[in-house]
């Protein structure tokens, strides 16, 4: 539960459990708590690390985080099982432009492999983090895009950090990643061959801080105070990335080395809908829901 | 080639496999890259000894480990004795237990969230679900085993039931429990490590995933290797116990 | 006090069965220290099992005072045949030999005399610590015994219970078991393989024939009541006796085997 | 037992299974909470899903994946067990590998098991393996080492054969605490297959209960545990029967024990 | 043949220490038949599974044709007194008493003759195919010696291997080891508690003392190799043999308790 203030009760001081994946993603919430944004909104921050979103979801509708974090993609197909969560704000975006100095996902493949464009994919297993979600979801319509039939290539599901090893043993053929594991992925000498977040939309919406309805209602403050400051640390990540290569380490086990290294994700205010909705409707054409969720009910307004 | 003394043995064994799995990445077999050699990874975990970290994950694993082995524990030898000792009552459960069983810990992940939060109890739950059945298996057959006669000796002499069950059933079925305790101690360590791995409580699980979502090879490995070591220490301890428990057992004499 | 009637025991069922006992009737009196003498195999064990109410009967019943055993009375003990067996591993003689002495509401001391002095009485005190394992085979003997006596039941049921232990240690249980029995008038049921024994022993003798068993004959012994390892085997009614049970005992033997219908 | 108990007993054991599903179905009827459908919903997707639609597609590759893995773990661990529980020495020596092996959480070991096995079936079968082994070695070992010495010392006078002594006599002793560490290890299997479907799978009902869970198509993960249930309750018949084949002579001569 | 030589067994270590053999010594030849007899607990037990290489003893040893044993030779079988426990209770009568002979290379129909025709020398095949624990005491300790008698050994220790029979099959059997001895030319060392029957079967007769055990008495028997049950019993050097092996072992009785230092 809670240890928030009710309703009402504007500034009242609330501290907040906010469920996170030990990944650079969630940077802005470090560095907005390390320069007082949240504090300033007398808010106090306890992130939960968890294994993936769907946890994160679950111990979010069970009342034990007040705050989660998760892809858009889960969200969405959340929403379509009447599960009663809205997005409160923005989380973290793709890259601006598809180029291998900005994306911070790519598709990669072994060093010489015969694999060199999007096309050579078809007939092969690329290697995603998660099935029917927001890797294939990309990679599909990135496909699509190259004018490659995505519905000739197979996924297979194997956790980020075990990817690179399989790539490298020859295990699978391609192997879809973020960071740390792209930087990881190319020392090895693997090569990109593919950008699917920037490929399917510049600056696509990635994943959004969420909340239960219920929990919004009863604690409509907090809430928007919590927006308040999370919207303001986004910016501010964005704009001092050596701050965010200072916080990364601190709770991830990223090594200090790598983490000044790393391409760093796209953070801003704005949750960018149209490629929320994008997302929607991409995940009802591949099947992975049914009915597509209502947008206006799925993101809340403050 | 003299024999080596009995006491170097676990030694030498040891030995061995820290040879083996230094060599396998430096000869190439494996991916070094992947799979660092075993005295780098050592020394990430000697890194972790000297700090503060690695104790207090092991302390919040130790608490799931305890409470989900002693809430097992308390649950499944009564349990087991009381069932296995009425054939009525062990047929008309019977079916229930088989189907609960094997029921995976894992899948009930989202239902421990949900009833429990991602804390400690929710590992709790999780470690206790399972070396419950794995212990109560072994109580059931122990119960099984005990010598008639044994129990006709008591029966003779006007020993209730509770008595009988308690004082000859309980003893006979020692050796079995004991196995059952070291097997469920094995599940509730590997639970309370999964739990802390998949909800996030805090623990060596959430260090290993941290570690490995970050990339860290060397500091995941020697993670998991500080779990298998705290296995062993647990179980050596066990096993300390058993031996002064058993004393009259075959396999202690 | 204890009657038998028209007890009838089968093993397992159907075309598994096995007849342990046809027909067994006789009575036990109240203070009477009766022997059951039998070939191998002929129900004995199976007889004192009944009796003590630990297997009930395919037929027929067993009765004390009147009342049909169902489970075991309480004032009754039993030493097993399987005397190895029937001490627990995890106990000490001391601890087994105490063991039932918990359902009588005893004083510790009182309860610890009793203990001592009945493993004085089979000449152990010396192992009192130790495990039933650490013992040889008639001490283990001596320990279930022990704990029967201890117990201070007023029915004791013994299956041979001086089978492993030797000449002299024998003579000397069998004089401490009508000790026993004329001291706290215990009525005892003692099944032996030896005949000397019970003809020296018993007020009476039951002689079973070969399975499917029946009572071959019931033989009262008139020897006086103080019974002496000497004297008593000396008199001429003691030999007329032991050749008469033996001679009872090998009338039915050229029977065929127990009967595994 | 008489025949009267058997068939009272016969009749709990169908009685007493039916009695608690028809209390889940009471009581979660009028279920709202998300997670807990109520057991008719469960029950309708079950039917949709199961029967047998996924039967070729998901059940039988994981059954497969399960008995491969089993099957190895039972000879890794009653052969290891036997040589294990023989000499002390060999125990000694293999003591702490065991037991740190046995220690280690499967889905921590899902990274080596990539890396040295790959992706594939094979994967899948040497996590259960892995896993299984340790409840079947563990039991055969402390089966063996339990035997009652006179049995020992009588094989060790007729100077019975190693294989013989092996075979006929330290497995048949420790077959009924074998036995337990089959029932505990059969179990386990079913739950590694879950866990090795965690990664890199394309089907399986444990690939099928976890993305139920992660695209929260909660009754679908509810039918997937209800199947592992009743495979599990089959798996178990299986055992009472092969039990009570092999395990006749223990029952016998344990009998009045149970009564 | 079978030479024991300054035999010492202690159980267990310093404070726990248990002296069962004090120091024995003495020597079987070819083709003899040594009783072996000692009050309960003084180590006979411990002596034969020394002598059958089961148990290393703490000091000195013993040696079969002048080779120290130091494990169970090819050619003999032991009768343990824990018979109950040492058939194999997932194995028939049949398999039971089959089992050893798998080690000899012999034809199928060989080795079914020769069990069958031990299993009919106690008095047993009508049990051929039932467990030992659907047997009665007296008929398990039968199948042990049947087992041991399929086995033909050369070497046979038997431990009170007839203490649980009725006195009329003990009779047959006793008889029946004697035969087999003459027939085969079968050494024998045979531990007993029944003075009578030692002397009936011995050609020489080993008294120990209670613990710490020593060799009281070696004591030659002299009758007439040829033994009957009712004649040999009748001979006036049978009852002088068996009042002198009587009070040879009374000579040492008034000792203490077997010593738990
Ligand atoms: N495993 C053991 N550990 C400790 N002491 C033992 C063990 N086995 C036997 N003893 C002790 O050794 C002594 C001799 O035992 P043993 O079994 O040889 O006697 P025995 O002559 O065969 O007696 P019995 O006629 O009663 O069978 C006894 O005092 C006994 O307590
Ligand atoms: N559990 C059992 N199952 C089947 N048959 C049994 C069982 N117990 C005993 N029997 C059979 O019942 C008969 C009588 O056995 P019991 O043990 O009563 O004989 P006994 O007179 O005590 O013999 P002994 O003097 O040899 O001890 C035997 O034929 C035996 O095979
Ligand atoms: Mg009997
Ligand atoms: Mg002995």
């Amino acid at each position: 539960g809670s240890s928030s203030s009710s309703s009402g009760g504007s500034g009242k001081p609330a501290t907040l459990k906010v469920g996170v994946i030990p990944i650079a993603d969630v940077a802005p919430l470090y560095v907005g708590m390390k320069q007082g944004f949240f504090k300033q909104q007398k808010l106090t921050i306890q992130p939960k690390i968890a294994n993936g979103g769907p946890e994160i979801v679950t111990a979010t509708v069970s009342g034990d985080d007040d705050i989660g974090f998760s892809n858009t993609t889960s969200l969405i197909i959340a929403g379509s099982k009447n599960i009663p969560l809205q997005i409160v704000t923005q989380g973290v975006l793709g890259a601006k432009k598809a180029s291998p100095d900005q994306a911070w996902d790519a598709v990669l493949v072994k060093k010489g492999s015969p694999i060199k464009s999007p096309k050579d994919l078809e007939g092969k297993t690329i290697a995603v983090n998660s099935l029917n979600n927001v890797g294939p979801l990309t990679i599909n319509t990135a496909l699509k895009k190259a004018g490659a039939d995505y519905k000739k290539v197979k996924y297979l599901e194997v956790p980020f950090p075990d990817v690179n090893a399989a790539l490298k043993a020859g295990r699978v053929d391609a192997a879809w990643v973020v960071e740390p594991f792209v930087s990881q992925g190319l020392a090895q000498g693997s090569k990109p061959v593919l950008f699917p977040y920037e490929q399917t939309s510049p600056s696509l919406t990635v994943a959004n801080y969420f909340a239960t309805k219920q929990y919004i209602a009863q604690n409509k403050d907090v809430v928007q105070r919590f927006a308040k400051a999370m919207n303001k640390s986004l910016e501010y990540a964005q704009s001092h990335p050596e701050a965010v290569r200072a916080a990364v380490p601190t709770y991830t086990k990223i090594p200090a080395a790598a983490a000044k290294k790393i391409k760093l994700p796209q953070w801003q205010a704005d949750l960018n809908r149209p490629t929320i909705d994008l997302t929607a409707n991409l995940a009802q054409q591949y099947g992975y829901i049914k009915s597509k969720p209502n947008l206006d009910d799925l993101i809340w307004k403050p | 080639m003299r024999r080596l003394p009995d006491r170097l043995l676990p030694w030498a064994s040891v030995l061995g496999v820290l040879v083996l799995f230094e060599l396998l990445p430096r000869v190439g077999i494996l991916d070094s890259a992947n799979f660092p050699p075993i005295s780098q990874t050592l020394s990430t975990l000697a890194g972790q000894v000297v700090g503060s970290d690695l104790w207090t994950a092991v302390g919040n694993t130790l608490a799931g480990w305890a409470l989900g082995l002693g809430i097992a524990a308390a649950l499944a030898v009564p349990a087991g004795i009381l069932i296995g000792s009425s054939r009525l009552v062990y047929r008309s459960l019977r079916g229930v237990i088989e189907f609960l069983r094997p029921v995976p810990s894992v899948a009930l992940i989202p239902l421990a969230i949900l009833i429990y939060g991602s804390g400690l109890q929710s590992k709790v739950f999780l470690a206790a679900f399972a070396a419950f059945w794995a212990l109560l298996v072994q109580v059931l057959y122990g119960v099984q085993d005990v010598d008639p006669v044994a129990t006709d000796t008591a029966r003779s002499f006007g020993f209730s039931r509770t008595q009988r069950l308690l004082r000859v059933t309980l003893p006979s079925a020692l050796p079995y429990i004991a196995t059952g305790l070291r097997i469920a101690s094995a599940v509730s360590l590997i639970l309370s490590v999964t739990a802390e791995l998949v909800i996030g409580s805090s623990g060596l699980g959430r260090s290993i995933n941290v570690a490995r979502s970050g990339g860290d090879v060397k500091l995941m490995y020697a993670l998991i290797i500080a779990t298998g070591v705290l296995g062993l220490v647990l179980n050596t301890a066990l096993v300390a116990a058993e031996r002064r428990v058993l004393r009259w057992h075959p396999a202690y004499r | 006090m204890l009657r038998v009637e028209h007890l009838k025991k089968t093993y397992g069922e159907d075309d598994q069965a096995v007849e342990a006992i046809g027909d067994i009737g006789f009575e036990v009196n109240e203070n009477e220290f009766v022997c059951v003498v039998g070939p191998s195999g002929c129900g004995k064990t199976t007889l004192l099992k009944c009796m003590s109410g630990l297997l009930e009967p395919t037929s027929g019943e067993v009765r004390l005072h009147d009342q049909v055993i169902d489970g075991p009375p309480e004032k009754m003990a039993l030493v097993f045949q399987e005397y190895s067996r029937s001490l627990f591993p995890w106990m000490s003689v001391r601890q087994n030999v105490a063991f039932p002495l918990r359902r009588k509401s005893l004083g510790k001391d009182e309860a610890k005399g009793l203990v001592e002095s009945a493993v004085r009485s089979v000449d152990l005190d010396g192992v009192l610590d130790r495990f039933p394992w650490e013992l040889s085979g008639g001490m283990q003997q001596r320990v279930a015994i022990a704990r029967a006596l201890a117990y201070q039941p007023e029915i004791l049921l013994m299956d041979e219970p001086f089978a492993s232990v030797d000449a002299q240690t024998r003579a000397d249980l069998e004089d401490l078991i009508l000790n026993v029995r004329k001291e706290y008038g215990v009525t005892v049921v003692f099944v032996t393989h030896d005949i000397d024994e019970s003809v020296y022993l018993g007020n009476r003798i039951v002689v079973l024939t070969k399975s499917p068993t029946t009572v071959q004959e019931l033989l009262d012994v008139n020897l006086p009541d103080e019974r002496d390892q000497v004297e008593t085997k000396e008199l001429p009614e003691f030999a007329r006796l032991r050749a008469h049970v033996y001679r009872s005992i090998k009338r039915k033997q050229p029977e065929a085997e127990p009967s595994t219908t | 037992m008489t025949r009267r108990q058997n068939i009272l007993a016969i009749g709990l054991e169908i009685a007493v299974p039916v009695l608690l599903l028809a209390l889940w179905w009471v009581l979660s009827a009028n279920s709202k909470t998300f997670y807990f459908p109520p057991l008719k919903d469960i029950l309708t997707t079950f039917k949709d899903t199961w029967l047998f639609k996924r039967v070729g597609s998901d059940v039988v590759p994981s059954l497969e994946r399960m008995f491969a893995g089993f099957f190895i773990a039972v000879v890794l661990g009653v052969v290891g067990g036997l040589l294990l529980g023989l000499s002390r020495r060999a125990r000694r020596a293999a003591a702490p590998i065991v037991e740190f092996l046995r220690a280690i959480p499967p889905p921590a070991l899902l990274p080596f098991a990539i890396l040295v096995v790959g992706v594939g079936a094979s994967m899948k079968i040497f996590v259960i393996a892995f896993v299984c082994v340790w409840p079947i070695l563990l039991n055969t070992i402390d089966g063996v080492i339990g035997v009652a010495p006179t049995l020992r010392e009588t094989t060790h006078v007729y100077g019975i054969s190693n294989r013989d002594r092996l075979l006929r006599v330290m497995l048949p002793a420790a077959s009924p605490q074998i036995f337990a560490g089959l029932r505990t290890a059969v179990s386990l299997a079913l739950i590694l297959m879950v866990i090795s479907e965690m990664v890199a799978s394309t089907n399986g009902i444990g690939y099928f209960v976890l993305q139920s869970q992660r695209t929260f198509a909660i009754p679908e993960m509810w039918s997937g545990i209800l199947l592992l249930g009743i495979l599990g309750y089959v798996l178990n018949g299986i055992f009472v029967l092969l039990e009570k084949r092999l395990l006749r002579w223990h029952r016998g001569a344990r009998a009045s024990a149970l009564s």
